[in-house]
């Protein structure tokens, strides 16, 4: 039996990205929005390290730290703008934010 | 008995990540929902391990799971989630939503699937991954020096900006 | 000489400069700036007169050349030059320039700075329309001027002055940016010949091009030009820019502005798009709206309550003549085009004026509400029925050298479009001699009317000028004619290349040889 | 022990960002020993910071590009390739470098009336200007989106940097969540891209695309969501909804600058991105350019009439000048390419002086982004009025400002390439356009004020106000400079 | 001095005075304007009076001055191909026929100038009156001394202005301005005939001079009957319809009346509505080559002059009667020219100027003695209260009915006459319907005399009070006209009479080649006995005295005859539409709704039908401008609107899009992806 081919690694990606993207547009709490996104940035790692593996090049899992990075710097400062907002709003339902609208 | 198991390894990872993110964006409190991340990410870092990617493995158990799901916890305590937990989970517009997602896993899934023949990537310059490490190290100082500096200051700003907005006041 | 070799720049940035001059002056010092902007518009009128001395009408051809590299890298110059149309607009716009100026006198009251600056802009604008040779400083000239004109009527204008205003705007606007993709249509088929990227106008007017792509191009050209002139379908921003606009605002657009949409149909779409503009299709179509102009413009006319928006109609009407005479592409048609372009800017403006006066006393401009105005004001009466009689084209004034030039121009072609031009004639004479028997003659009987003044001395020496120019047409039109020749001749080569040619092989005793015969038939369908 | 990989080249390449860099520091340093009264020093200290970053870069000895003329070479690439400085990269390393310097002066009026007068504003800023730096060079999938991400993550910050308005956290929120959910398609794009390629440096993913054979899948699905992300960091429709929000939501300053800096940096990268690696698969990716170009323009358009908020309005319309910038990729020529390069460079120029005056309309009483704020402002204050019609003249295109040139060059590419259409409805939203700015326009000359406060213009304003003048009117009536650099600039990118 | 060589100035007298007047006449005494005004008048009448006599002692009789190259066109294609230029000279020409025009012009012109000093004293506005009564000497005689139809069109345009100004004289009239503008239009619409005419002219002979046109026409290219020229002067004919009051377009010559007495008599009978007489004399040329047109003017002039004799006689204003008269006579002149007899048509034209002028100054000067009253039921009885003025009355009436001796008879037989034995055919219907006319005329004019002037008095008390004479300066007029009316006709003595026919020989060089070109047509010139021709002039004084006895009886002897008389003309009219539905037709069409009320059936057919028809074509231009208008506000106007609104609806579905929600944000993001993928999916 050959080893997984990388194609399944990428279905696999593609089924993970969808879930959070079905996170972001569904959910109204955002941090659960935020988590969902976390999801998206994973499986785009997984394409990533699937590809260096089959390649045989690091590249990709360089790639995939900085991606972590970024999720990393994104998570904290869409916390930090919640936290801000949960302060004058007191409330963290994505909908509740309709100041501007048209 | 070499390939089937690591084989198989692969297809329980995937059932892991994909029912643990589906577990993660259904929960109506937001803790079970970073918890279940966790499991999700878990499951993720065991994929890396399988594909030969021990440091990046380490990297998002500790970076992922330790920094950030971490963080997400502190925030959830921060802000009182009662009401949020209490309320309508899903927003107006979740059918319309969950069409498109699925209309766009099944149109990636259709090209995906529809190039089977055609669907081969880049070959490999037959480099090696072993070992892990020092070669992770060596791309990241020598070919990705600059976005390794770039990150510095990313972080940088993130944590600055972190603190200033949310911050009760700042004198 | 310097002053000599410049001078068309002179004459065009002199308003500009006053302009910036005014804008030194304190706001509050109404009077002042009143003086300064007539001072410096009737200097621009005086230096303009220079160029009558200078002017040589024998050789054809721009003068007064004035060339300066702009911007190379798109092969757009500054380049400057008149030929005779545009030295007779020039002198036109000079003229009711400072007339404009100089109505506004006592009309306007407050934000008088703003005004003559916007006016004074507006002047440069204008000129620089008919003087430059550059495709590319035309397109800009041709927007700069919206500008002051839209704040003009939206500042100063009537009850409904921002409607009017942004109707005015846009129209143009839409025009222009057409306009523009016909210049870039011109502009890369000059290039793919040549290999030169240039707007230069004398060299885009000697391109052969396809008559497709000529037609593509002279559909753009015409909502550009047809718009501004304006013809039949796209007029009806005409009455609303008029009746709203202020007295100055209305001279200026009926003296000048309306004069550019036919001047680009005679510098640009004839002699660049020759085989466009001699289409058969293109001729007829073109004929045909002039024609509705004519008689729409005056029937409307007839029944307007309002004075000015009569006015306005009656312009409709009269511009139908200009693009009458210019589409039908021989001598007498276009040279009389350009003439009656003239007396458009001479009497149309001249009744705004006229319109203002009253309106400056009795702040209305309802035709029921005046009567019997000869009584108190006997020169007012004079002075109006001149100009009437001009516009309505009696013989001995301009309006009937035009006219009559461009219907004959017009009969050589095609009997019947003449009796419908000659119609408008007759239109004419009536929706004009009702309106002065409705305001000059019958009794006085409304009280407001007793006790209104007759014309002070500066409101008529704004009207003075514009009769007199009016009787020299009329009585010695020989020097127009004569500047006009050589420019006019040149279209018509262009444009019908066997005009002249075919003439003369047919000699007198047969009947008209054979490539005149298709022009018949060619223009009668 | 780094120079057996690198040489002092690569480092002098950076000069200017790694100055910036430096001084954000600084500033955050200095920041804590200045007292309440002197925080303004934070931001000349920043401006001192972009002179020497702009002063290592030009052609002066001992700037940049000094040392490129003396050496005779048009590009310099560093870090074994992950950046390359070129006449392009450089054309907007200046543009960042000079909207950046023009937002400062503009936010420090403003952050003073907010009270929120604190350096780290001012280090974000530059750090962003760092961002924006690498999007314009980079020529590395990771450096190229670390860039992006520094840029947008600052301005996520400065977005939100109103802790205590809820209209700044809001704008700031959906700005994070929206651009985050499109990094993550971005991203997804790019690791196929590096997939298929097994580099991430874009010329050789370039021709490994290339080789591709036509109709992969791997490339249509990495082209489309690349394009998808891309078109969300310019705000096309559809992936525009999160402009309006953040340019209304924003600080006035900060709306100011990031419609300038982040737009022309975001147009950087996807030109680099459609120039390079996708430019083999043009035909791909063309039409659905050519359908987002007609949605932006005309939803962009459309909305922007019925507004009533003057930064939400120029919200909208500029999603409608990315529409038109667009169409300059659409062309894809180098008329097409210039055009947009000069759109960009008097789109800063005449954006940051509307914005000068807005900022200055904001008073303690008054946020002054409402249409009616400008009620009479003739009155109020005529030279704002004046300077306020010209530059929204230039934002409509009429000549001679300097937005008729952009436009111009725009118009011209899309008939030089036979868009005969295309060109037909982009200069009838012209008219559009300049209905709803002449909305504002009446209502600064033709209404009576509300009140007849004078305008306090504060030196940086003023500063601001004249140099956007200078220069909207200086492009508009003597181009041919520019148009040489712009010609000179694309000259690098264009294959 | 030479005055051929300063001919051209004889029109800048009066314009000059004109000037004068419309700038500062305001501000001149009086007694300066009543000098100044006639006197320009005067000079130039001596000017002409030298010019023509020095014109006599020419040898080729026609002397062409001119002052500049007015309008120098651009070249045109004429119909044959070759290039010809547009040009139309500022240049006089001073031949027979325009010499016999000026001096009656300014002749006439002067007495009636001097007559206005009178009339018009006491009126405002005087100066104003009298610049423009100059302004119209200017127009007249730039029209008949113009070397060239483009010149003779100025004056012919300005000759219409000045009589819309100065019928519209009284301003505060409404009556009178309304008539001013039906004057101008009716006139205006001719115009247009006369324009076309003129472009066919250039498009034919390629210029608008006479004696190029003239030259080329009797050159022998064109022959006799030529669907050009027929087409040419037919156009020309519509102006002359128009100007010189024929059938259809007389309509507004009744109404101008409306204008001061002495206008009515200066424009409306001796000179202006001759200007049609006077281009058809001009043009004989063409006219004889064209005999489908003669026969058009020769019938439209003989139905004229009866068709107005008939209404003349039902009238009771008294300048309504000479109104009439004047169509009728105006009449007679057309169909001179119809029948090429041009020297007669010119002969006649001045003969009425002379008489016409006369009764109408006579006229004037009883209204004016009666203070305004226009009604001749409100007169009679004048014969002794102002004799100078019934005297010369009673010589115009005696001329104007062709009494022996006196000019009008002269003339008129030989209209008559030359009708009779016209060489185109049909002249036997035409000369019995104009015999008939003669006699009508000589029934309406005594009429009036009778009326006017005998039976009992009928004038109300307070006109009684101060009835009176007028001043010398209105009489004396009066006495040189009625010397004219008397011995003015002598010139013109046919040779039958031992007279040689001096104006007829002086007008030769003029009409020769036109009678050559009919002379071609006529089948033979037979030769007519005198015998015939004393019998037919027998007849025509016979049927005048019969006219003149029939008004004697009916409106002297016994006034009740005439009611009797009016009764059963009724019961005729009435018999007459039963059996031709004529009325019911017309009023149907044109008169819908107005009842037939009692008064003069003929008047009440002018007043209906012809005015109803204008009226009508009025409506329908109202109808049609009310609807272009309707077009331009809701459809054009409405167009734009539209669009703009259609922008505003356009921007809402926007806002639906656009809820500030992120979420649909996210989501729009999505299937802009989704869509994307569509495409190459789908494509």
């Amino acid at each position: 039996m050959p080893p997984v081919p990388t194609a399944h690694y990428v279905f696999l990606s593609a089924a993970l990205f969808t879930i959070g993207v079905i996170g972001v547009l569904t959910r109204r709490n955002v941090i659960i929005i935020l988590i969902s996104i976390e999801l998206m940035l994973n499986a785009v790692n997984i394409n990533l390290v699937a590809f260096s593996n089959q390649l045989l090049s690091v590249n990709g899992q360089v790639f995939a730290i900085f991606v972590i990075v970024d999720a990393a710097a994104e998570a904290a400062v869409g916390l930090g703008i919640l936290i801000a907002l949960f302060r004058n709003k007191e409330t963290v339902q994505a909908d509740e934010m309709n100041l501007m609208k048209w | 008995m070499q390939t089937v198991l690591p084989n198989a390894f692969f297809y329980i990872l995937a059932g892991v990540i994909l029912g643990g993110g589906v577990i993660t964006i259904t929960r109506r409190n937001a803790v079970h929902a970073a918890i279940w991340l966790v499991v999700t990410l878990l499951g993720v870092a065991g994929l890396y391990l399988h594909l030969n990617a021990e440091f990046l493995a380490a990297v998002q158990v500790l970076v992922y799971i330790g920094g950030i799901t971490v963080l997400f916890l502190f925030v959830i305590m921060l802000v009182n989630l009662e009401e949020a937990a209490s309320e309508r989970q899903y927003s107006g517009q979740w059918p319309l939503g969950i069409t498109c997602a699925a209309l766009l896993l099944i149109e990636l899934g259709y090209f995906i699937y529809k190039g089977q023949e055609a669907f081969y990537f880049a070959e490999s310059f037959g480099g090696t991954l072993q070992p892990n490490t020092e070669l992770v190290a060596l791309a990241l100082y020598r070919d990705y020096l600059l976005p390794f500096e770039i990150a510095s200051l990313l972080l940088l700003v993130a944590m600055v900006g972190a603190v200033v907005l949310a911050k009760k006041d700042l004198e | 000489m310097w002053f000599h070799e410049h001078i068309l720049s002179v004459v065009m940035f002199l308003p500009l400069a006053g302009a910036m001059l005014l804008l030194l002056l304190p706001s509050a010092n109404k009077s002042l700036i009143r003086l300064t902007a007539n001072i410096v518009s009737f200097t621009g009128f005086l230096v303009s007169l220079l160029l009558v001395f200078w002017f040589d009408a024998d050789l054809g051809g721009f003068q007064f050349l004035e060339k300066v590299e702009w911007i190379p890298s798109i092969g757009a110059n500054y380049s400057l030059g008149i030929d005779g149309i545009s030295f007779l607009l020039v002198m036109l716009t000079t003229l009711i320039g400072y007339l404009a100026v100089l109505c506004s006198w006592s009309a306007i009251q407050d934000r008088v700075k703003e005004y003559y600056i916007y006016l004074l802009i507006l002047q440069t604008g204008m000129l620089g329309v008919f003087m430059t040779m550059d495709f590319f400083l035309f397109y800009m000239f041709w927007e700069v001027m919206l500008v002051p004109m839209y704040f003009l009527i939206g500042i100063w204008g009537g009850p409904r002055k921002l409607y009017a205003a942004i109707k005015f705007f846009l129209y143009t606007l839409v025009g222009s940016v057409l306009m523009l993709l016909g210049i870039f249509g011109l502009y890369f088929w000059n290039h793919s010949q040549t290999g030169v990227y240039t707007f230069d106008i004398p060299t885009l007017s000697n391109m052969n091009m396809p008559l497709d792509l000529q037609l593509w191009i002279f559909a753009a050209f015409f909502v550009g030009f047809a718009i501004k002139v304006p013809m039949f379908p796209f007029h009806t921003w005409l009455p609303d820019a008029h009746v709203e606009a202020p007295t100055a605002g209305s001279v200026i657009l009926a003296g000048v502005l309306l004069k550019m949409g036919t001047y680009g149909f005679l510098r640009f779409s004839l002699p660049m798009l020759p085989d466009a503009s001699r289409d058969p299709r293109v001729v007829s179509a073109m004929v045909t709206l002039s024609l509705i102009a004519i008689v729409y413009g005056a029937l409307v006319s007839l029944m307007q309550k309002d004075w000015k928006k009569l006015v306005a109609y009656s312009s409709v009407s009269h511009m139908g003549f200009i693009t009458l005479g210019i589409f039908v592409l021989n001598p007498n048609g276009i040279t009389g085009s350009i003439i009656q372009q003239i007396n458009h800017g001479i009497s149309t403006g001249a009744l705004f004026l006229i319109v203002g006066i009253i309106y400056e006393r009795r702040h209305t401009r309802e035709i029921s509400e005046f009567g019997g105005l000869s009584h108190v004001m006997p020169v007012y009466a004079t002075l109006f029925l001149i100009i009437a009689m001009s516009s309505l084209g009696l013989p001995t004034l301009n309006g009937f050298i035009g006219e009559f030039v461009i219907l004959q121009g017009t009969f050589e072609e095609n009997k019947v479009w003449a009796a419908i031009g000659v119609s408008g004639i007759v239109l004419g004479a009536a929706y004009l001699l009702w309106l002065y028997q409705r305001t000059m003659f019958g009794t006085l009987d409304n009280e407001k009317n007793k006790t209104l003044k007759d014309i002070n001395f500066r409101e008529f020496m704004t009207l003075i000028p514009l009769v007199i120019w009016a009787f020299w047409i009329g009585l010695y039109p020989r020097p127009f004619f004569h500047i006009l020749e050589k420019p006019v001749q040149r279209i018509v080569e262009r444009v019908r290349p066997d005009y002249y040619a075919t003439a003369q092989v047919a000699s007198p005793a047969e009947a008209p040889g054979p490539a005149a015969g298709q022009e018949e038939s060619a223009e009668e369908e | 022990m780094l120079t057996e990989y690198f040489s002092s080249v690569d480092f002098l390449v950076l000069k200017p960002a790694i100055l910036l860099a430096i001084f954000a520091l600084g500033v955050m340093m200095t920041d804590l020993m200045l007292e309440k009264g002197q925080k303004h020093l934070n931001a000349v200290m920043a401006l001192v910071g972009i002179g020497f970053a702009a002063y290592s870069l030009g052609p002066w000895p001992g700037g940049i590009q000094y040392m490129m003329a003396q050496a005779g070479v048009r590009e310099v690439e560093a870090f074994r390739g992950a950046i390359i400085l070129d006449t392009f990269g450089i054309y907007f390393i200046w543009i960042f470098l000079i909207s950046s310097a023009l937002s400062i002066l503009l936010s420090i009026r403003y952050l003073d009336v907010e009270d929120e007068q604190r350096g780290d504003h001012y280090a974000i800023m530059l750090l962003a200007t760092v961002g924006m730096i690498f999007l314009a060079i980079g020529m590395d999938l990771v450096t190229l989106f670390m860039g992006l991400e520094l840029m947008v993550i600052s301005v996520y910050i400065l977005t939100g940097y109103l802790r205590r308005d809820r209209r700044s956290n809001e704008a700031a929120l959906k700005y994070l969540l929206l651009g985050a959910f499109s990094s993550g398609i971005l991203l997804y794009g790019m690791s196929l891209l590096y997939g298929m390629s097994n580099s991430t440096d874009l010329r050789i993913i370039a021709s490994a695309i290339s080789q591709r054979p036509d109709g992969d899948p791997l490339v249509l699905i990495s082209v489309l969501t690349i394009t998808a992300g891309l078109l969300f960091k310019i705000g096309a429709v559809p992936f525009h909804q999160w402009l309006p929000d953040a340019y209304e939501g924003a600080p006035h300053s900060i709306t100011a600058f990031m419609s300038v800096g982040p737009k022309a940096a975001a147009f950087a990268f996807l030109l680099r991105i459609f120039m390079v690696p996708l430019a083999p698969v043009r035909e791909l990716w063309l039409p659905l350019l050519i359908g987002v170009a007609i949605a932006t323009m005309t939803l962009g358009n459309l909305s922007a009439i019925s507004q009533s908020n003057l930064k939400r309005l120029l919200g909208y319309s500029a999603i409608s000048h990315a529409g038109y910038m667009m169409l300059g990729l659409i062309a894809g020529n180098d008329t097409g390419v210039k055009g947009i390069a000069i759109y960009l460079l008097v789109y800063m120029f005449m954006n940051l002086g509307v914005f000068a005056v807005i900022v200055s309309m904001r008073r303690q009483d008054l946020i002054g982004d409402e249409i009616d704020d400008l009620s009479g402002l003739i009155y109020r204050s005529p030279v704002a009025a004046v300077l306020m019609l010209i530059f929204l003249l230039s934002l409509a295109g009429i000549p001679p400002t300097a937005g008729f040139i952009g436009k111009y060059f725009i118009f011209l590419s899309l008939i030089q390439t036979q868009h005969y259409v295309l060109a037909v409805v982009a200069v009838l939203y012209v008219a559009v356009a300049l209905y709803y700015y002449f909305r504002v326009v009446v209502v600064m000359f033709m209404r009576e004020p509300a009140d007849r406060t004078q305008l306090s213009l504060a030196p940086g304003v003023r500063f601001t106000l004249a140099v956007s003048l200078a220069m909207t009117l200086f492009i508009g009536i003597y181009p041919d400079p520019f148009i040489q650099l712009a010609t000179d600039t694309v000259q690098s990118i264009l294959p | 001095m030479n005055f051929l060589e300063q001919i051209w100035l004889i029109p800048l007298f009066p314009a000059a005075g004109a000037i004068l007047m419309l700038l500062i006449g305001k501000r001149l005494p009086k007694r300066l304007v009543s000098l100044i005004c006639p006197g320009t008048v005067g000079i130039s009448f001596l000017f002409s009076l030298g010019a023509v006599v020095q014109l006599a002692s020419l040898s080729e009789r026609s002397y062409e001055k001119i002052l500049y190259t007015w309008v120098p066109g651009a070249t045109f294609r004429t119909a044959d191909g070759t290039l010809s230029t547009l040009a139309a000279d500022w240049g006089f020409l001073l031949d027979p026929l325009s010499s016999v025009m000026i001096l009656v012009v300014t002749g006439v012109g002067f007495l009636i100038h001097v007559y206005s000093v009178g009339y018009m004293a006491g009126e405002d506005g005087y100066y104003r009156f009298f610049g423009y009564l100059n302004l119209f000497m200017f127009s007249m005689l730039t029209l008949v001394l113009a070397n060239n139809y483009l010149l003779l069109f100025v004056g012919w345009e300005g000759v219409g202005v000045c009589s819309y100004l100065l019928i519209g004289y009284y301003f505060h009239k409404k009556s009178a301005s309304d008539a001013g503008k039906k004057a101008f239009i009716a006139n205006r619409i001719g115009d247009a005939g006369v324009i076309l005419g003129m472009f066919l002219m250039l498009e034919v002979f390629g210029s608008v001079h006479y004696n190029t046109v003239m030259g080329q026409a009797a050159s022998g290219r064109f022959s006799s009957g030529d669907a050009l020229i027929v087409l040419m002067t037919l156009l020309l004919f519509i102006g002359i319809t128009g100007k010189s009051a024929q059938v259809p377009l007389y309509v507004w010559l009744p109404d101008a009346m409306e204008g001061p007495t002495p206008v009515s008599a200066l424009i409306h009978a001796a000179t202006m509505v001759t200007a049609g007489v006077y281009l058809i004399a001009r043009s004989s040329v063409l006219y004889a080559m064209a005999p489908e047109t003669m026969a058009v003017v020769a019938g439209v002039g003989a139905f004229t002059a009866l068709f107005a004799a008939t209404i003349a006689i039902a009238q009771t204003d008294i300048k309504r009667v000479l109104a009439y008269s004047t169509v009728s006579q105006l009449g007679y002149m057309v169909l001179a020219c119809g029948v090429g007899a041009f020297g007669a048509g010119i002969f006649h034209l001045m003969t009425h100027a002379f008489f016409k002028a006369l009764l109408f100054l006579g006229a004037g000067s009883v209204i004016h003695a009666l203070s305004g009253e226009q009604n001749m039921c409100k007169m009679g009885a004048l014969w002794k209260k102002i004799p100078i003025t019934s005297k010369t009355f009673f010589v115009a009436a005696l001329a104007i009915i062709g009494t022996p001796l006196f000019s009008g008879f002269f003339s008129k037989d030989e209209i008559l006459w030359l009708t009779f034995i016209n060489p185109i055919g049909s002249g036997t219907l035409l000369y019995l319907i104009a015999l008939f006319t003669a006699g009508l005329t000589a029934l309406y004019i005594w009429r009036l005399m009778f009326l006017t002037f005998f039976g009992e008095s009928r004038v109300s008390d307070e006109a009684e009070h101060h009835l009176h004479e007028s001043p010398p300066v209105m009489t004396i007029p009066l006495i040189i006209l009625a010397v004219l009316s008397f011995a003015g006709g002598w010139i013109g003595i046919p040779a039958v009479l031992g007279g040689s026919n001096h104006l007829e020989h002086w007008l030769e060089p003029v009409f020769e080649p036109a009678h050559l070109a009919l002379a071609a047509q006529a089948a033979d010139a037979a030769e007519h006995s005198h015998a015939l021709e004393y019998m037919l002039m027998a007849l025509s004084v016979g049927i005048a005295g019969a006219g003149v006895a029939a008004a004697y009886y009916f409106f002297l002897k016994n006034r009740a005859a005439s009611e009797r008389l009016a009764t059963s003309f009724s019961g005729v009219h009435r018999l007459l539409e039963n059996k031709y539905y004529v009325d019911e037709v017309y009023n149907k069409f044109f008169v819908h709704g107005l009842a037939m009320g009692g008064g003069e059936k003929l008047s009440r057919f002018d007043a209906r039908v012809i005015d109803g028809g204008v009226n009508g074509a009025a409506w329908l231009t109202r109808l049609t401008s009310r609807l272009s208008i309707w077009w331009d506000t809701w459809v054009i106007d409405g167009a734009v609107r539209v669009s703009a609104l259609g922008v505003k609806v356009l921007s809402f579905p926007v806002r639906l899009l656009q809820t500030g929600l992120v979420q649909t944000a996210a989501l729009s993001i999505l299937i802009g992806l989704v869509v994307f993928f569509s495409y190459f999916w789908l494509r």
